[in-house]
């Protein structure tokens, strides 16, 4: 084999030697300039963002343990477009609180590796790459949650999320393992033509289903997610909330729609009762949260709630609409992080009240919180409504009107808790509102950021149309 | 191939231990001993794969292979745990799971 | 740029420019310049539509198309007929009315004018748009900016209201798009391509089953914001506590989307459905027409009273619209104006009363008539034309709905016709009792020196809204007929 | 023969009402007076102009008198149902516009003095125009829909009157009451219309009215659809009616006349005495064949009934009132009986017809001498500032004018020769007693009480002992004065015009005889009446009183109008405001508000029970967790299949 064919894994590989670097790094930079470090490492990010964008062909590679196609391709791009916001989120964050305990590069070093475990999950080939990448994914993220060290919560929160990923973790694997008992083969294209409707063949995709569930934390599987977000600190829990939700869910479709096509049968009415369950007990526990990473987490639950609307249609037309709502949601969600990452970076307030009369101090704030929430409620001419509207559309392609409509019940309820933070931030004047104050440079990027993809991916309907065309590949 | 031994009674076994690691899950108090019935519950699907493999696909070692890989990650999982745990050992000298309940509703 | 989506462009920019200003002074200036230049472009429209009629007798005139999703077949497409002529006439009139009235908005101003013209945005931009999904995307563009102006400006309950409000048309507006969807999806019966296009739409017929299931649901998500019993509980407290201006636009135009939406879209595109539901529906909105007059009768809060005088009269609007028949819709279109008119100009006018007495309970008010002369002559005419006076837009409305309504060949329609006409008499009670209350009689208001008399940016703002109804009563020949062949190809699909 | 300039005649009046009404604050009130009047006036001069051409001059083709129709669309319904604004010009028609304009423009001139130094002169001047217009219109209408738009107006603009002392509670409880009585009496006349719409397809009184010579019968086809046994076109007239018999104060819906006497009094003499409360007699005569022809005049008979026991209801109650002015609306209301009795027991060939020949002609001499005795109480009011008969007495040697004038009148009404009202109520009386004795016995009765009430009041206030008054009382000016001396000698002569050769219900017009026995009755029993007012309140003694006991019960009710008013305040307070209006207002907050409410409560509820779920234990976590793979292996693997 030529090493050439070396190339389709540039992500991994330039992530990998970003990861060497900074380790080198590390140990080169005195210890009075590591705040360097930071700048350095979203320097090196910024350009594999970039790089990443060059085209690539598909193909494959270790006889079929990995593979790339365009769509893949794509999705480690958005992927990469969600980590980056995100280190500019939380470039301050880490200057000031976590580089003064000399634990910055370590930060990167974890996240980076995360992420390279998602790219693997996400283009592997094969159950066994697809497990190595769930597990290099999950556990870094346990010991960014558990970053804190000083904080009581940040630990526990590392102990749930590292105790309960591996139950999940070891559920699915049974259910790998009685896959691979009935069709023979732990490679995806031979699974999909061996697998047969056999009630071990359910028993093994419910039990798989379960760890991926786990990570995109749908109705009964999502427990950790609230008391994790609540416990990590921020820039961690919107990383869970986007990068990971966004990677699991879409190698979750890819496995569905190839491998387990056969069941769809069966896979369809799962989707439909744990949608229907995730967006209620998503909303109706969101209705109620003071904090607002708690509230956030349970809104992430609820949005993916939706999500599985798009992915019961089962075929190209829900995977490309997916795609796009999960697009759109991480800059949705990571704008109205952001702005919670911000606001508790300054003062520490992380509840709803605590934010209001918030328009009177800040205004430029609470707009983008106001874009993000209407983005996340689904209100146009936001790109939340199409992202939405589109799931709706695949949903209801298939002739679910019933479940379409019990969305539209849900969006009206989360409505009401969007607007209650809304609420807070317009129409309350507060005793003693958040004063005034400017965030760093990296901040406002990355809040930039995030409010030009909410306002534009919506109007900009070209890009539907190209994530369309990618997903043919997949099909 | 265990002479006089069915992958039955070898998939059974694995299944018990497999639900015996759940229920050590849920019931012990022990944070350690949660993440032992952990491992329980991984090595279940590790004999799972390697039975498999040699019971009904003797040709080709990838549950074999597959074995090897989760017992290597359990224990950097395992690794990771105990260095949570001990974290949180550390500010409140305790490994109660009950002590894990500050944040909750 | 097409001279329609200016009507979209042209508020965007107004806003974009207000984001610029600095203080009342500016900001309000800015808004009625933007304003006065919509009305403008809406007068040069009624004419420009007369001729571009003569020569042209499509459905729909001035109509562009761009193509926006392409894969789910969704374009911008936007066109006129005499009704949305009309319809945009009324909105600009009353947004430029709206600006003058909350000429002296303190707090926030510049956030009040922007949220109010995105509104307007909103609004222009449902009566251009034929494509389902444009249309729906106005409407919610329409009604979100109602939580903000009301919950900052409002007064009383205002939070409460204003959530009420938003979640029951938001709920609405949800069912809504489940029967776009409907319709989307059966949109190719006749095996051609999915569409989101009205006109497309029309010329396939959706199969009955599809009808059936999916016309309550477009009907009811329009309907509700056009007041239907009984999901009309969020007009009331929405209007008391929404500010002047607010409540003017929110039941002058807003509400009015209900109706166009029933019509444009349930009665249009589902017709069997229409004529399956028709008995049920018109009950409801027989209901709500009685139901509302009498339920105003005992209100003391002028606002309430309003909000229940509306559920009638668009209660009645939606009632016509189920008679199925010309002269009836003609009379519903009519009654959408008029009552848009002068349901304005009372909001406008309460506001200038409670801006001068502090208070909306018609037992503290007396005799303001002495005190405040053109405020009270103009109240008087406004209730009169209210009432169905003829000389005013509202005789001829509710005439061609009675009319309209008992044209019906169904003996149970016509009996329904006779009892929505009892509303009238209602109407005059309360009517009157508000004006000998507050108007006549003795005064009762405390400081009554130093009310100062009405400004002239009040004046203006109130005499925009006078002028049409005056014309629409005098000389309803044009009006009517011009809606009256634009809604021709509409009823085609009913009557067959 | 060319009627475009009558269109000036109504159009006059509405140009002042603009020009008025626009900048009642700018003109002076001296100037807003003369406006006024010069309009009146013009419009005045025009139709007699008119009146004259039509009668004698063009109107009369081959021994008929034409119909002269001009009219424009003014708004369409459907290809076939429009309203068409115009004018119809026929004798009925012009007879309405004399009298219209010449009482107005006789209110005019009297108001310019009455009226002097209030603050809303000009006001009452533009309303007084604006009504004018509207009467004329309606007096024109060539269909249904106009003379209903036009009635509309009319209704209002009283409202505007009455309550024109808007400071009074009085008069503007007075006000709303007479809009909301009418206002439901013109339901009745909408659906009315729009059963004749439905069922004949046109509003045009031409086509409605259009007799088929030949065969004398209507050519419409009246028999087509029936409801409740009755031709639904009789049911249409029946409710057409009701509207009139709101406008023209007929039992039930009366009740707002009196009332309306709050307004000044110009105005009572204006709309309330001679012309907007003829307009239901109007309504009926325009569409009088229709009346006569569908079922036999099965409308018809209701029509004389309703007008004969008004007449004699109100008769009664006029007696026993002792506020002047009250006293003139129910005589009004009386006569009004009367001119619906007459058109009811009408036919209509030739002099069958006398009875639509009388009630007209009852209307126009009606109209002159009840305007007289409205403008002549309203000129003791002006004097002695107050409307009862207590506070007046011995007032003939301080106002002579007012007392000659105001005898002629009561002597008119009286139906004394050679005094108008006698010719015009000796014809009804023929009409009746040739068509239904028992009306005519009521009628004639009726006109005994009206000589006695009248000449009560009459004696009343010109003999009997004089009050001490604050300041002497004193003749009016020569404005008010003047109109009394016009209408006063209108009320002697216009009894001699010949109207059976003018205005018929065929409009071939006939000759009509004096019923010289009939005659003779009527007079007699006028007489006695006046004489029994002469006994009882020439002087002041107690006779009244003990008479007014004997009658006990009667008397009492009577005195309080038969408890009409309340028994419509309990029917609108209590059942409409209370009963119905409340518990619906209750049942929206209660019943339909808190189900919305409720919705959003319970979903909050919901969300507050289960928090519980997320006890943050990790093992219920992976409780849950393992539950949720066993629920759906369970559903799937067995429950499934």
């Amino acid at each position: 084999m030529d090493f050439s064919s070396f190339l389709l894994m540039r992500h991994e590989l330039i992530l990998l030697v970003i990861i060497l670097l900074l380790i080198v790094a590390e140990i080169f930079i005195p210890q009075h300039k590591k705040g360097s470090i930071v700048h350095l490492a979203i320097f090196l990010f910024g350009i594999h963002t970039a790089v990443g964008f060059l085209g690539m062909g598909d193909g494959v590679l270790f006889g079929g343990m990995f593979r790339t196609t365009g769509m893949i391709h794509f999705f480690k791009n958005v992927l990469n477009v969600g980590v980056f916001i995100i280190l500019l989120q939380s470039a301050d964050w880490l200057q000031e609180k976590i580089v003064a305990q000399h634990k910055g590069t370590e930060f990167f070093v974890l996240m980076f590796s995360s992420l390279l475990g998602m790219y693997f999950m996400i283009s592997s080939g094969d159950f066994l790459m697809f497990y190595l990448g769930l597990e290099l994914s999950t556990l870094p993220v346990a010991a960014l949650a558990a970053y804190e060290t000083s904080k009581r919560i940040s630990s526990e929160a590392g102990v749930k999320l590292i105790l309960s990923a591996a139950l999940a973790s070891g559920v699915s694997l049974f259910g790998i393992s009685m896959l691979y008992a009935t069709s023979g083969s732990i490679y995806f294209s031979e699974m999909a033509e061996m697998i047969s409707v056999n009630n071990l063949t359910i028993l093994g995709l419910i039990l798989f289903f379960t760890g991926l569930a786990f990570k995109i934390s749908l109705v009964p599987f999502h427990f950790w997610t609230a008391d994790v977000y609540e416990g990590a600190p921020i820039s961690v829990a919107s990383y869970l909330s986007v990068i990971s939700k966004g990677a699991a869910v879409f190698i979750l479709m890819i496995l569905l729609f190839t491998v387990f096509k056969p069941l769809m049968g069966i896979w369809e009415n799962m989707i439909y009762i744990v949608a229907l369950a995730t967006m209620f007990i998503g909303n109706l526990f969101a209705l109620r949260q003071q904090n607002m990473k708690r509230f956030l987490a349970f809104s992430s639950v609820a949005q993916a709630g939706f999500i599985l609307l798009g992915i019961i249609n089962g075929e190209q037309l829900g995977f490309a609409t997916v795609i796009y709502f999960v697009l759109v949601y991480i800059f949705s969600n990571l704008a109205a992080f952001g702005v919670v990452q911000a606001i508790s970076l300054q003062t520490g307030k992380e509840n709803i009240n605590d934010y209001e009369g918030l328009y009177r101090t800040n205004p430029k704030l609470s707009l983008v919180m106001m874009l993000a929430l209407f983005s996340l409620a689904g209100i146009p001419p936001v790109a939340g409504f199409f992202g939405k509207f589109f799931l709706f559309t695949a949903a209801a392609s298939k002739g679910y009107y019933l479940l379409v409509f019990l969305a539209v019940v849900n969006v009206t309820i989360s409505l009401y808790y969007y607007l209650l933070v809304i609420r807070a931030m317009f129409l309350r004047k507060g005793e003693n509102p958040i004063a005034f104050f400017t965030s760093k440079l990296y901040m406002r990027l990355g809040l930039v950021l995030t409010v030009l993809g909410i306002i534009v991916l919506g109007v900009y309907s070209p890009l539907y149309d190209y994530i369309f065309e990618l997903s043919k590949g997949l099909m | 191939m265990i002479e006089g031994i069915s992958i039955y009674e070898i998939l059974t076994l694995t299944t018990i231990i497999f639900f015996i690691g759940v229920y050590g899950f849920i019931t012990r108090t022990n944070l350690i001993s949660i993440l032992i019935s952990v491992e329980l519950i991984m090595n279940a699907s590790v004999v799972n794969f390697v039975i498999i493999n040699k019971y009904l696909y003797p040709d080709m070692l990838q549950g074999v292979l597959f074995s090897l890989f989760i017992i290597a990650v359990a224990a950097a999982e395992t690794a990771l745990a105990v260095s949570i745990i001990i974290n949180l050992y550390r500010q409140i000298g305790s490994v109660e799971v009950k002590e894990t309940e500050m944040m909750k509703n | 740029m097409d001279i329609l989506t200016l009507f979209v462009v042209v508020p965007v920019i107004t806003v974009l420019a207000l984001v610029f200003t600095k203080d009342l002074k500016q900001a309000r200036t800015v808004a009625m310049l933007g304003s006065i230049v919509q009305l403008g472009m809406a007068i040069n429209l009624v004419f420009a539509y007369f001729k571009e009629k003569a020569v042209n007798d499509s459905i729909m005139v001035f109509t562009k198309d761009y193509v926006w999703f392409e894969h789910f077949n969704i374009h911008y497409i936007i066109g006129v007929d005499g009704i949305s002529v009309a319809m945009l006439l009324l909105t600009a009139i009353v947004v430029l009315a709206g600006v003058f009235i909350s000429w002296k908005t303190e707090d926030l101003p510049k956030e009040f004018f922007i949220s109010l013209l995105i509104l307007a945005t909103g609004v222009y931009g449902f009566f251009i748009s034929i494509d389902l999904f444009t249309m729906f995307i106005f409407f919610e563009i329409a009604v979100i900016p109602m939580y903000l102006l009301i919950g900052i400006w409002g007064s009383g309950p205002k939070e409460y209201s204003a959530m009420k409000l938003t979640l029951m048309l938001m709920g609405a507006s949800a069912v809504l798009l489940v029967g776009i969807l409907g319709i989307y999806f059966n949109s190719n019966a006749d095996g051609g391509a999915l569409t989101f296009n009205i006109l497309e739409i029309a010329k396939v017929n959706i199969p009955f089953e599809a009808q059936k299931l999916f016309f309550p649901m477009v009907f009811v998500g329009f309907a509700v914001l056009g007041a239907l019993f009984p999901f009309h509980t969020w007009s009331p407290d929405g209007h008391a506590s929404a500010p002047t201006a607010v409540s003017m636009l929110h039941a002058g135009v807003l509400m009015k989307l209900g109706g166009y939406g029933v019509f444009r879209v349930a009665m249009f595109l589902l017709p069997e459905g229409a004529i399956h539901w028709n008995d049920f529906f018109l009950v409801l909105a027989a209901i709500g027409v009685v139901y509302g007059a009498f339920a105003a009768i005992r209100q003391t809060d002028l606002k309430y009273i309003n909000a229940y005088a509306s559920v009638s009269h668009l209660g009645l609007v939606l009632f016509a619209l189920l008679m199925l028949n010309k002269t009836a819709w003609n009379g519903a279109i009519i009654q959408s104006l008029s009552h848009g008119f002068l349901t304005a100009m009372f909001f406008a006018l309460i506001g200038m009363i409670y801006g001068r007495t502090h208070t909306r309970d018609i037992n503290k008010l007396g005799g303001l008539m002495k005190i405040l002369p053109f405020i009270g002559a103009i109240y008087v005419i406004t209730g009169m034309a209210y009432l169905g006076l003829p000389g005013f837009s509202g005789f001829i409305a509710e005439m061609n709905i009675f009319v309209g309504g008992f044209q019906h060949p169904d003996m149970f329609h016509r009996v329904l016709t006779v009892l929505a006409v009892s509303s009238i008499v209602v109407t005059a009670v309360y009517i009157l009792r508000l004006v000998g209350k507050i108007m006549m009689g003795p005064l009762e208001t405390n400081n009554v020196e130093n009310l100062p008399k009405a400004t002239w940016y009040e004046k203006t703002g109130i005499l925009l809204l006078l002028i049409p109804v005056i014309a629409i009563g005098v000389a309803p020949l044009w009006l009517s007929d011009m809606i009256m062949e634009s809604i021709q190809p509409f009823i085609q699909g009913v009557i067959k | 023969m060319d009627i475009s300039y009558i269109y000036l005649i109504p159009i006059i009046p509405l140009a002042v009402f603009l020009l008025l009404g626009i900048n009642s604050k700018r003109i002076k009130p001296a100037i807003s007076g003369y406006i006024g009047v010069l309009g009146m006036l013009s419009s005045f001069l025009l139709s007699i102009y008119a009146a004259y051409q039509y009668f004698f001059v063009s109107g009369k083709v081959n021994g008929e008198y034409k119909q002269f129709i001009d009219k424009h669309v003014w708004m369409n319904f459907t290809d076939t149902l429009h309203i068409d604004m115009g004018i119809m010009v026929d004798s009925i028609s012009l007879m309405m516009l004399v009298v219209v304009t010449s009482i107005s423009l006789m209110v005019h001139i009297y108001s310019r003095g009455y009226m002097k130094g209030d603050d809303g002169y000009t006001r009452f001047f533009a309303y007084l125009s604006l009504f004018t217009f509207s009467m004329l219109g309606l007096v024109l209408a060539t269909n249904l829909f106009q003379i209903y738009i036009f009635w509309e107006l009319v209704g209002v603009s009283s409202y505007l009157l009455i309550g024109y002392y808007y400071t009074k509670p009085s008069a503007v409880s007075a006000a709303k009451k007479a809009f909301i009585v009418t206002r439901f009496a013109d339901l009745g006349f909408l659906i009315g219309i729009l059963i004749m719409g439905y069922y004949t397809g046109t509003f045009d009184f031409e086509t409605l009215n259009a007799v088929n010579p030949e065969t004398g019968t209507l050519v419409l086809n009246w028999a087509s659809a029936s409801f409740m046994g009755l031709s639904v076109i009789t049911w249409g007239l029946i409710l057409i009616f009701m509207g009139g018999a709101g406008k023209s104060a007929m039992m039930p819906f009366h009740i707002w006349l009196p009332d309306a006497m709050e307004g000044p009094t110009p105005v009572s003499a204006l709309i309330h005495a001679a012309t907007m409360v003829v307009a239901g007699v109007y309504l009926v005569a325009r569409l009088f064949p229709m009346f006569y022809f569908v079922e036999d005049g099965f409308a018809l008979n209701i029509v004389a009934w309703v007008g004969g026991i008004s007449s004699l209801f109100a008769a009664i109650i006029a007696i026993t009132q002792t506020d002047i002015k009250r006293v003139l609306a129910f005589s009004t209301m009386s006569q009004i009986g009367y001119m619906m009795m007459a058109l009811g027991v009408s036919g209509y060939e030739g002099h069958e017809g006398v009875g639509y020949m009388a009630s007209m002609f009852h209307l126009f001499t009606h109209a002159m001498f009840k305007a007289l005795l409205f403008l002549g109480a309203g000129s003791v009011i002006h004097a002695v500032h107050s409307n009862y008969l207590k506070d007046m007495g011995g007032l003939r040697k301080y106002m002579p004018i007012t007392n000659i004038t105001f005898l002629i009148a009561a002597l008119a009404i009286a139906g004394v020769p050679p005094f108008a009202g006698f010719w015009s109520k000796d014809e009804i009386l023929v009409a009746a007693f040739e068509n239904n004795q028992l009306l005519y016995y009521i009628g004639v009765f009726v006109a005994g009480l009206t000589a006695f009430y009248m000449f009560r009041i009459y004696f009343g206030i010109f003999w009997g002992k004089e009050k001490e008054y604050e300041h002497t009382p004193h003749e009016s000016p020569m404005s008010m004065a003047f109109p009394l001396l016009f209408l006063a000698g209108m009320s002697i002569v216009a009894g001699l015009i010949p109207f059976s050769e003018y205005v018929t219900a065929d409009n071939k017009g006939f000759e009509a005889h004096l019923n010289y026995p009939l005659a003779a009755i009527a007079t007699t029993v006028g007489i006695i009446g006046i004489a029994l007012a002469w006994v009882f309140y020439k002087k002041e003694n107690s006779l009244s009183d003990k008479y007014a006991k004997s009658f006990g019960v009667l008397y009492k009710w009577a005195y309080h109008k038969f408890y009409f008013d309340e028994l419509y305040l309990f029917v609108t307070k209590k059942i409409i405001f209370n009963r119905i209006s409340a518990p619906i207002a209750w049942f929206d907050k209660k019943v339909v508000d808190a189900t919305m409410e409720g919705i959003g409560n319970k979903t909050v509820l919901v969300s507050e029970k289960i928090k519980g779920i997320q006890s943050g234990k990790l093992q219920d976590y992976a409780f849950a967790f393992i539950a949720g793979v066993v629920v759906l292996a369970g559903v799937f693997i067995y429950l499934w299949k």
